[in-house]
């Protein structure tokens, strides 16, 4: 499909990926220092900044078709395969990433125009570092730059989260989400030094070739598991899952675009591509492949069940995107490229819609104070617009063709059947029905007061009361918000009708999964492999038949949440079977701190015998 | 004494996750979580140790051809340390927040995000 | 001889850190906490690192035991 | 709890058998650090720890004050005083003796030159911009002991200090970028690497080490200040 020169690098293009790191991070010093600045420049700067960003990332895009970019910072080039520098390394998929980042970067921003009065410039300058250390977890080619990266978005993630001084709910979540992705973070470092007193490199690339037809033993299971689990916790991956929902819940609403578009999927990403350039060449793909389709299938269903059963809006969105995180751990597990387009085309897809979703739930928190569905009830009546967006964002949720998620679900579920697990196709329909139905029935709810009034009978659920975005009710929408929401929408929509944007995703799942060539490209400035076999990326009769079942399996679900009371006995009685589990998985979800740093090592210690034990 | 330090280190990073478990003060489980990071630091020089080396800076009269510990793990080191420090502060501020809405900093009372 | 310095340190870490997690009160705990910073100092002089022992003096054992006071007082008189 | 013992006996089991695999304590083995002295001694830096952040792995460094810049920008949006506080004047002058003052005032000299000193040597000696920052910030704050809250407000109004750290982290990207105009890599070296061990060697380094000097110095002000101010100054409202 692609003829490849076999040319040098483009030293300009090397340059963009430093400057995509740089440029957000000026115009946060810019924003800081000129803190008196009046309001409407700080928001024209940062929306401007995110869109150069996106600019940057677009052209990186755009010179990685052919061969893939790499910088290597201060100069310091390789000879003989080694280099004491720092590596920057763009293909296809990361770039790709990285622009969705950017380009999220400016809906959120977009949506909170003029918004955040009392945190001032502070806040569009925390959004930048964001999008700086997002930008360069995502180029980094280099293990221990990957953790200095995943800090800075750590860092400044917390603060995010815990913006809203004001409301309860916000402090402790940022808390929860702070000491357990650092817990994590710390994990990742062990397992790079431990890796580092084998090898003695930190770059993926240096790593991986001296990793290469080593024997997997102890240091090498370890030091996988290890470094896996700090990428693992900002994957939200069962049992890391926990500090999500309840950050999610509590965080901004132009926040929660982020963490749940990209941030997450970010986490995944490092977890992949560490993998496959520095343990592809030793840990057995049977063993990996075995041990995270187990992972994902259960991060899958946990979430999704977790995902039917609240109230509160915005922590339902959050398990829908552990759900989905499970999915596309489940693709990526394969170790195929075909699963890999379609999990990342699935990433992209879902988070347009996810995005569009929470900042919907935004509005209703600035309209009704409150995001908990049962208050809600009935209340957005007169808002029949938001109304049709919300449920219409619930079917694109569930996978309705042709948005972009469909045919990323589509692509994924024929690679998992052709990995052998027929089952496939069936949870990916189920998982993504089960969370689609349950924002779609929330819609019903709030929107068209569809179904009796709900009625607590004493749940211990987290309730929606939540302090508001902005610091009045604002009666109308602003355009601005408007303009984000649909603008989301669209852009996954428009990603799965335009035949040369979707099919671009098999190009660059080959290129990710593509290991000789990365080591090779990045040591010895090797021209890219050309590719004679590329995963076919495009509708076909069974993603446009699967998608439309999800997305009417989820109208189904929805009306099984609205009406399960006035179900006929014998079903009633299957789903009070299910009561006493869903107490306990409930349970589990405390909210405790301790509980969760437990759950960290119980984490750990799962994946290394999973990984470990069939190695002996 | 030649996996001592390795062991030690082991033991900071477990015994840290202990205290996060077992705590009853929201800043203990900050501090607790420091310790778990110096951990780290621990693992990280005794990795790059050598006997009998000096300290990688040579200066005007040291040749430099001198046997030098590894360098690179302390650079690593430093990073670490400013970090740590900063989430660490980041943390305590958050947790500063959670005492003037809750009244309470032991995570056993804390109650509002569940299920 | 340097042998023997950096098992004692590294001792006297493990008893350090050790100590901070089993200490309950917070605001003792800020000086635990210091006590270890001034320990993993002499860690790293006996390991060979100036550069990072100098780092964890002035941060590991002034200023983050500082902030934990800090917070800790706020927070009692928040209550 | 049973959680934890179950997961840390896991994991404690996992990490003995990883560090049983681990090179002996104190080896020889260290292929990264026998290229890295070379390079430092190419661009004529004699403190090779420096070399390591600043040159070789300067995109590190990069990250590391960001994260610090994020960080303190994060810690005074999260202690910004709530719609429930005000801020209290503390008394305007603090009851100290004149000879505390006195030696307050003299300490804080000497600091400030052992840590501009710091800072400027970090090339040769152990040391360099994050220890020295430390160090002067360290020394404002024995204003505090010295001088009392308000006078410490006096000398670090924050958005100077905030402003001061924006400069610094800035001028570190600044640096980044001119190597790309100059030198064809992001961070690459824009000064002769001069002669090894002296003052003005090791190229670009002694200015990114100043350039994290200044922002680490100011960032730790403006840190300590707004856990001081929580302590000291800000008060719930009395209806509140």
């Amino acid at each position: 499909m692609l003829a490849v020169a076999p040319v040098r690098f483009d030293a300009t293009a090397a340059h963009l990926l430093p400057i995509a790191i740089t440029v957000p991070i000026v115009i946060a010093c810019v924003l800081i220092a000129g803190r008196a600045m009046p309001r409407w420049t700080s928001d024209a700067l940062a929306v401007a900044a995110a869109l150069g960003v996106a600019g940057i990332d677009g052209a990186a895009l755009a010179s990685t078709t052919a061969n893939r970019v790499v910088a290597w910072a201060g100069g310091w080039q390789p000879r003989h395969g080694f280099s004491v520098g720092v590596v920057l390394v763009a293909d296809p998929l990361n770039a790709g990433l990285a622009l969705l980042t950017a380009a999220l970067m400016a809906a959120a921003l977009l949506y909170s125009w003029r918004y955040f009065e009392s945190a001032g410039a502070h806040y569009q300058a925390l959004m930048l570092l964001f999008l700086a250390g997002m930008q360069g977890f995502a180029f980094s080619g280099d293990l221990f730059d990957m953790f200095v990266f995943f800090e800075l978005m750590g860092a400044v993630a917390y603060a995010l989260t815990g913006l809203k001084i004001e409301d309860r709910t916000s402090v402790q979540g940022a808390l929860n989400f702070g000491i357990i992705n650092s817990l994590g973070a710390y994990l990742s470092l062990a397992g790079v030094a431990v890796l580092y007193s084998r090898t003695g490199q930190l770059g993926l690339a240096q790593l991986g070739h001296a990793l290469d037809h080593q024997q997997p033993d102890a240091l090498i299971v370890g030091g996988f598991v290890l470094v896996s689990c700090g990428f693992l916790v900002k994957a939200a991956v069962v049992p890391f899952h926990f500090w999500l929902a309840d950050a999610h819940a509590v965080a901004p609403s132009s926040v929660c675009v982020l963490f749940s578009g990209v941030m997450v999927e970010l986490g995944l990403y490092g977890f992949a591509r560490v993998y496959w350039i520095v343990f592809g060449g030793t840990l057995p793909g049977d063993d990996i492949r075995r041990a995270f389709v187990v992972i994902g299938l259960v991060t899958a269903v946990v979430a999704a069940t977790m995902c039917f059963c609240q109230r509160h809006v915005k922590r339902l969105l959050a398990y829908s995107t552990i759900a989905h995180v499970g999915l596309f751990l489940v693709a990526v597990a394969t170790l195929t490229a075909e699963g890999t387009a379609g999990a990342a085309l699935y990433v992209a897809g879902h988070a347009g819609v996810k995005a569009a979703l929470f900042l919907l739930a935004g509005l209703a928190l600035n309209r009704y104070g409150s995001v908990d569905e049962w208050e809600l009830y009935g209340r957005g009546k007169d808002d029949r617009l938001t109304g049709v967006l919300f449920l219409l964002a619930g079917l694109a949720l569930a996978g309705l063709p042709p948005f972009a998620t469909a045919i990323g679900k589509g692509v994924a579920e024929e690679a998992v059947a052709k990995a052998g697990y027929p089952w496939g196709p069936a949870l990916f329909v189920i998982v993504s029905a089960v969370t689609g139905g349950a924002v779609i029935r929330a819609g019903l709810r709030i929107y068209f007061a569809a179904g009796p009034r709900p009625h607590g009978q004493g749940q211990p659920a987290t309730r929606g009361d939540e302090e508001r975005d902005v610091s009045t009710t604002i009666p109308r929408h602003p355009p601005t918000m408007m303009l984000a929401i649909v603008g989301l929408l669209a852009g996954s929509f428009v990603l799965g009708v335009v035949p040369r944007w979707y099919s671009a995703f098999g190009n660059a799942a080959q290129r990710f999964v593509d290991r000789n060539g990365y080591i090779a490209q990045t040591l010895t400035a090797a021209p890219a492999t050309v590719v004679h076999h590329l995963p076919d990326v495009s509708w076909t009769a069974s993603s446009v038949v699967l998608g439309t079942v999800s997305a009417l399996l989820a109208v189904v679900f929805a009306f099984a949440g609205l009406y399960h009371e006035r179900a006929p006995q014998p079903v009633a009685l299957v789903g009070r079977a299910f009561g006493p589990p869903l107490r306990v998985l409930r349970g589990v979800h405390s909210g405790h701190i301790g509980d969760y740093a437990a759950w960290v090592l119980v984490g750990l210690a799962g994946i290394g015998a999973l990984v470990g034990l069939p190695l002996r | 004494m030649t996996y001592y330090a390795y062991f030690v280190a082991g033991w900071l990073l477990l015994v840290g996750v202990y205290g996060i478990v077992r705590s009853r003060d929201l800043v203990h489980a900050v501090v607790s979580l420091s310790v778990c990071q110096s951990g780290t630091y621990v693992l990280l020089l005794s990795v790059g140790y050598q006997k009998g080396a000096v300290a990688p800076v040579f200066g005007s009269t040291l040749p430099t051809s001198t046997p030098v510990v590894d360098p690179v793990v302390q650079a690593m080191t430093l990073t670490d340390i400013v970090v740590g420090a900063t989430v660490t502060a980041l943390l305590l501020a958050i947790a500063v927040q959670i005492a003037k809405r809750h009244g309470t900093v032991d995570p056993d009372e804390l109650v509002s995000l569940e299920g | 001889m340097s042998e023997v310095v950096v098992a004692i340190a590294l001792t006297l870490v493990l008893v350090a850190g050790t100590a901070v997690v089993m200490t309950n009160d917070p605001e003792r705990q800020a000086v635990t906490l210091s006590v270890l910073g001034i320990v993993l100092t002499v860690l790293f002089v006996a390991l060979q690192a100036p550069d990072v022992a100098l780092s964890q003096l002035g941060v590991g054992a002034a200023i983050v035991p500082l902030m934990v006071m800090l917070a800790i007082r706020k927070i009692r008189a928040t209550r | 709890m049973v959680l934890f013992i179950i997961g840390g006996g896991c994991v404690a089991a996992m990490l003995v058998l990883v560090f049983l695999d681990m090179p002996a304590f104190g080896g020889k083995h260290h292929p990264y650090r026998d290229h890295a002295i070379p390079a430092a001694v190419q661009h004529g830096t004699a403190n090779v720890v420096s070399a390591v952040n600043f040159d070789q792995r300067g995109i590190d460094t990069f990250g590391e004050e960001t994260i610090m810049l994020g960080s303190v920008v994060g810690v005074a949006v999260l202690l910004r005083p709530g719609e429930h506080e005000h801020e209290e004047e503390g008394p305007a002058t603090g009851r100290v003796l004149d000879s505390t003052r006195l030696a307050a005032y003299l300490v804080l000299a000497v600091t400030m030159i052992v840590g501009l000193d710091v800072v400027l040597h970090g090339a040769i000696t152990p040391g360099g911009g994050f220890q020295g920052g430390v160090v002067l910030a360290t020394g404002a704050h024995l204003l505090y002991v010295g001088g009392r809250y308000p006078a410490l407000r006096r000398v670090t109004p924050e958005p100077v200090y905030e402003a001061g750290e924006a400069f610094g982290a800035a001028a570190f990207a600044g640096l980044g970028l001119a190597g790309i105009a100059v030198g064809g890599a992001f961070l690459a070296n824009l000064l002769p690497n001069g002669t090894f061990g002296q003052l003005f060697s090791a190229g670009s380094v002694p200015l990114l080490s100043i350039a994290v000097g200044i922002e680490v110095a100011c960032g730790t002000v403006v840190l300590l200040a707004q856990f001081l101010r929580q302590e000291l100054a800000i008060r719930p409202n009395e209806s509140g």
